[in-house]
């Protein structure tokens, strides 16, 4: 349940949802498992006529959202990704074409125009594998040679890297970030899809060997992108957290209706007090999630110095909250909540992969003290 | 109707008063402790009726109450902001919850003309100080099986029986009180709700000792109280009408506007300052600054706490939008007693053996195995997590409602606690 | 009587057989995997049916089934012995729950002379193998609510329904079915108990695809499938007195000595090796050797680990010394539940992002997001956690029983879930 | 419910449990919080004569134990101890006493006597102040000199060393430890009560201040106590262990008859399903709790090499579910479960004191994982 949408914003979720429904119901989505896509391309272009991937995009380069506050409207629209397990590079998209539009939109014109129309997906290369794999650790190097960039590393869980035409590499310049777009089929790039546990969604490991890029590849300042990087970091938390938030949401209707439906012992199994009170600490965990998710959204998109600290309590709650979640509802369906003919594994997957991704709840939770400490650190130098 | 001050505007008065009159907490302001002397908290309940007045005076007390009884008759949006100014300010912390709500909510909503003109500019003078005589021993979670029975006398009735965990009923001067009127009806239809002084003969008040040594809970034994027709909320018999109102006040008042929250306060409306200031505070004197677990739990009480306030706001949102009930007022009520619960455990665990055999002057370490032995009092004052969940599951999520042995059963012969008239807190 | 032979002498022959004649499990042997093809599968459910007649030629299958059916005649002593000697060795993990514990226990329970005679010796031998027909479609937890029909014609019974949840019922021979014999009576009062060859005409087996792709669940539609009556276990309407034994039988599998559970094998008997091994495995592979956190999480499972074990040797010791009722099984019962949820929930935080999203051929921390997907597996096959709860606050603590509305009505006249015959398993 | 107890062991517990509850039932216990003694010193001393100081201490030194097998006689008593929540320095006499014994009995024979006889109380002077409140963290400091021994350092949480005549002190000799014997009232020992949540139990900070001993104080080897400490340790933790589960089993017991016997909505609470499940998960708690403190005792009193491992099994399981079980009756109680003038609370201290001592649950957390590593690394080299 979402409070104070505009006219336009309703609008945004009503065609958004309908759409999902439509083109990728349960049935659907449960055939993507075979195709290594995980969707159709003409499903993704559809929808990003929709204006799925043109709400990070300043309107001067092609994008726009409705209500003027484009992170919101995407997190609205991941919600509904969450409310269907819809397929699709929503995040990584947006993220690539968010960071490109923010640096140099006119330089990027060509590439924005392909990621906002659909015809180009983006992935974020950002993690990396072990012993690297903590959250914001970056080995990959990004070295200047003769006015072109020279890059190398491994990344991993790349979102949809394997269907990507473009990849916004973060990387290591010296002390600094630097962050390059690498078109997919650069030589020295490989990129090798990795197992995962969701229906659609696709992830990768992306092998960068010297990888050459003119200087032109360079997004924002050479050594200089740890605020960039995070400014992306919370933008695609705010879309993960909605997203987890709606296939949170879903879920628990789907239980309470069973709950209502069966019968055990001459009594519909929402008669048992056990129960009951269970699914009272689900909606007290989803209506938290439900409005940590959506403070995380108003503080980022508003440039809150405080955003940093929201995205992770609101993601630390969710990586917590929503597989227990999830869990609690399997358990109260009992052995069918765990076939793959019902619907419930969707979400669970969903909400699974989004608490382990970007950060676990651990990660943030240390993240959020650091924070803490450097808020502190910060109001004594002013006083 | 005349026109009502700009949000902006008030605020901005109220920045400027407060600046000028009211005193700051000092830096190290680390909110009620409950163990102390009864003079000591004499005088600080003085000062928080002086506090009062002083707010009533500055045209500052009773921000949603209508000026017709004393209040400002302003919005619920006024009064925010007033509680976001107040932030750091000393107020009247223990006139707020139940005094203000549900007590003083209670007399607005049901309470006759002549009634709010007598006792709500009183309470909000901090002349009046109420608190609710709801709990009995021997009832738990059940208010409306109340077993203290008023008897009509003529122009009166006469009062008999123990209500217990009155908070402060010692230093407070009048009691809301649950009566049973009638027996031979179902639980509910026989109940009826009276206003009661409570410094008078006919009532001895009782504290009860809790496991922290503090004795703030109060346990009254009511014996032949008369109280005038003329104090009686609402019809005869019709308590519960008042009654389910005055649980929902209780559920709500960690959003409710009538009462004062400063921003940043805890759930109780206690000022204890910035969360995030104690949790760093612990992690320095607990030595554990660079242990990895410890600052782990440093973020996840931190996120507890973001996620009280959090969803605090979101219900308040729901619920005046019309797009939630008031009763998901029982969700906050629940995440205030789980959270909180789960925030003192933290903080004990932070604290290591410390908070359990720690040096008698380690004020930051030492106090904390007390809390812990308490966490759950947040949990069961005010209508315990269980009830919530009830709430929650039956009126929020509209599943079955609990089979109750007692409906449509006169009271009288309904199967009951063994509790009378003996203190519930003696074994 | 003749004199038994001493545990010690036992198991000094025990260790020396297995020595010479059953292969060991490779040191990287992980257990079974869910996931497979079916010829894998039939090939290794031909292996253990190999391995079955292996002990059973060797003096060794059915420790404590009385030498008269093929068992040994030995106590539950000679039966531990065996596991302990047992540990590391290959053994056919599918034949013994649910086919040697609750299927063949209640045979030798409840069978006639003749019944006993005829399958216990075949079951020990490896060439009977048997599931159980007791779940349906919307039945869930209420198991005496079968609805799967038995009608009487002649010497035979002509059986329609639709059982669920049987495991592997595509490569097993006859399945113990609970059917409804009378519709007028209250729900337990009208079952009965028969034993049915699974493959025939009048059976369609249905695999069940679970979310990991793995299909060892079936579903079977009875139609007209006929019976003789000497095929009847127990009393005619009297199959709940067999009913509550076998999930008593059930709920106690990981203590039955009808079974074997080697040594150091997981709670469903199934070969894991040391758990600390694979938790150390764990913390090296997901290069967090050096974590604290993680390391906190390897010492927290593995509590877990010995908690679930040393618990089941409790329960056992106290159920044998009579201090106990049988009923207290169900306290182990929740334990599996609940811990075995707890450490696949631990294994997948260790793992962090490589549990989702993993290389093709990480082995060790690619299963875990999988793993974690399934935990509550273990909390609903064999009777849910919430099952066990209610027996244990109701049967071992004598708290008062839930109120059922099918008590005492006849069963035809109760409200059930809406079932039919169609899959459970299908939306 | 205990299993397996001999006749002579039933015949121990059931003497101290009556001495135990006609010396020190609840009314008096709760009187003693203004005692700073926490116990009478009759009482301690009659208690000795049940035996209660003598199980640890060989029969040669004038110990000896009623089943030859001291420890598990001591764990009955101690889990008397817990179900009564009851006074007196068991744990640190009897530490104490078991650690003289082992060393040397024959020198310690008179502070053996009257550690038996209860005329002298022994206290374990382990745990130190942050920052080296770790478990097992030893910065006290013992030097050789002039063939005396010189002490320095801090102790806290001393388990009633304010009424002790012998301090156990566990101090450091370079690498190794050192454990020496040191009469309370020795020059440069200040004891200083600290404040602590149990009403009859008291623990004392103790500062040592070049405290100088004779040879004769050394107990055991110097520079090589660690396999003595691991010893005492693994025996506190048996005491502690036991005493928690006897505190946990007296609540449960408390919590059901406080179901059974009240009403809400005219039926008795036990009668709410959402309540049952509760008791039964605390049910479970309970039983786990007995298991792994009589596992715990058996490993250690047979000297199983597991037993550091079992302990500590024992010690992170109690220390987490002691206290859940124990706030979760509070929390079923209502209102009452937090006054002074009921029992719970007794138990609920006893619980906590004993999840935050000697280690807490992280501490033997770690301590599992540590120790699961040498038996690995031991098998290899074995292999």
């Amino acid at each position: 349940m979402k409070v104070g949408l505009s006219a336009d914003q309703e609008l945004l979720v009503g065609t958004t949802r309908k759409y999902l429904q439509d083109s990728v119901p349960s049935d659907v989505l449960r055939g993507l498992r075979n195709r290594p896509e995980g969707y159709e391309s003409d499903y993704w272009t559809t929808g990003a006529e929709l204006g799925w991937a043109a709400l990070l995009v300043a309107e001067e380069h092609g994008g726009g959202s409705v209500s003027g506050e484009g992170l919101r409207d995407l997190a609205l629209v991941a919600y509904e990704f969450g409310r269907q397990a819809s397929p699709g590079p929503l995040l990584g998209t947006n993220i690539v074409a968010g960071a490109l539009s923010r640096a140099d939109g006119a330089a990027f014109e060509s590439e924005l125009e392909q990621l906002v129309s659909g015809t180009a997906v983006g992935a974020w290369a950002y993690a990396e594998p072990v012993p690297h794999g903590g959250l914001g650790e970056v080995a990959a190097s990004a070295v200047e040679s003769d006015g072109q960039w020279v890059l190398s590393g491994d990344k991993v869980a790349v979102e949809h890297a394997a269907q990507a035409t473009y990849l916004l590499v973060t990387a290591r310049t010296g002390d600094g970030l630097t962050q390059l777009l690498v078109p997919t089929d650069t030589p020295g790039v490989t990129i090798t899809p990795q197992r995962t546990i969701d229906v659609s969604r696709r992830y990768a490991r992306v092998a960068l060997r010297d990888v050459r890029l003119p200087a032109t590849a360079l997004v924002g300042v050479a050594g200089a992108a740890a605020a960039d990087v995070e400014l992306q970091l919370q933008a695609a938390l705010v879309i993960q957290t909605a997203e987890m938030v709606g296939a949170m949401d879903r879920a628990f209707e789907l239980t309470l209706g069973w709950l209502t439906d069966r019968y055990s012992f001459g009594r519909p199994l929402a008669s048992y007090q056990a129960l009951k009170h269970r699914v009272a600490d689900q909606k007290l965990w989803l209506e938290t999630s439900h409005a940590l998710a959506d403070a995380a959204a108003v503080a980022v998109q508003s440039g809150d110095p405080r955003a940093g600290e929201l995205v992770s309590v609101a993601k630390s709650y969710l990586a917590e909250y929503g597989p227990e979640l999830l869990q609690d509802c399997v358990q109260l369906h009992g052995g069918i909540g765990v076939t793959y003919e019902h619907d419930l594994h969707l979400y669970l997957r969903r909400v699974v992969i989004g608490s382990a991704l970007l950060g676990t709840a651990r990660e943030h939770r240390l993240r959020i003290t650091t924070l803490l400490e450097a808020r502190k650190g910060a109001r004594k130098v002013e006083a | 109707m005349s026109e009502i001050e700009s949000v902006e505007d008030f605020r901005a008065r109220a920045r400027a008063w407060l600046a000028e009159n009211v005193p700051r907490l000092g830096p190290d302001h680390r909110g009620r402790s409950f163990v102390r002397p009864d003079d000591e908290e004499l005088a600080e309940v003085a000062e928080e009726r002086r506090l009062q007045r002083l707010l009533f005076d500055g045209g500052f007390a009773g921000i949603c109450f209508p000026k017709e009884y004393g209040g400002q008759g302003l919005t619920r949006e006024h009064a925010e902001a007033f509680d976001q100014e107040l932030a750091g300010y000393a107020f009247p912390e223990r006139l707020q919850v139940p005094n203000m709500t549900p007590c003083a909510t209670v007399i607005l909503e049901f309470g006759t003309e002549e009634q709010k003109r007598t006792h709500l500019p009183k309470i909000l003078r901090g002349e009046e100080l109420w608190m609710q005589f709801l709990s009995e021993p021997g009832s738990g979670s059940d208010v409306a099986g109340a077993k203290l029975s008023a008897v009509r006398d003529g122009d009166d009735w006469v009062l008999n029986g123990s209500k217990i965990w009155t908070t402060g009923a010692w230093w407070s001067d009048w009691g809301l009180c649950l009566a049973r009127t009638n027996w031979d009806v179902p639980k509910h239809r026989g109940l009826t709700v009276f206003m009661v002084p409570i410094h008078q003969d006919g009532i001895e008040i009782s504290r009860i000792e809790m496991l922290d040594g503090s004795n703030e809970f109060c346990q009254e034994y009511l014996t032949d109280v008369r109280v005038p027709d003329t104090d009686r909320i609402g019809g005869i018999d019709d308590g519960w009408t008042v009654g389910t109102r005055w649980l929902l006040h209780e559920r709500s008042f960690s959003s409710s506007p009538y009462a004062l929250h400063p921003t940043g306060s805890n759930s109780y409306g206690s000022a204890q300052g910035d969360p995030a200031d104690n949790l760093l505070a612990l992690l320095d004197s607990a030595g554990r600054v660079d242990d990895p677990a410890a600052r782990e739990d440093v973020g996840r009480a931190y996120t507890l706490q973001v996620a009280t306030s959090e969803l605090d706001r979101r219900l308040h949102a729901l619920i005046l939008s019309g797009k939630g009930s008031d009763q998901l007022a029982a969700v906050g009520r629940l995440m205030h007693g789980v959270a909180g619960a789960q925030v003192a455990t933290i903080a004990f665990e932070l604290a290591g053996q410390s908070a359990v055999a720690g040096d008698v002057d380690d004020d930051v370490l030492g106090d904390l195995g007390m809390r812990y032995l308490l966490r759950q009092a947040g949990s069961i004052g005010g209508g315990t997590t269980e009830i919530a969940r009830n709430v929650i599951s039956e009126r929020v999520l509209g599943m079955p409602r609990e089979l109750a042995l007692d409906r449509n059963v006169p009271y009288r012969e309904v199967r009951t606690a063994p509790s009378g008239g003996s203190s519930g807190a003696r074994r």
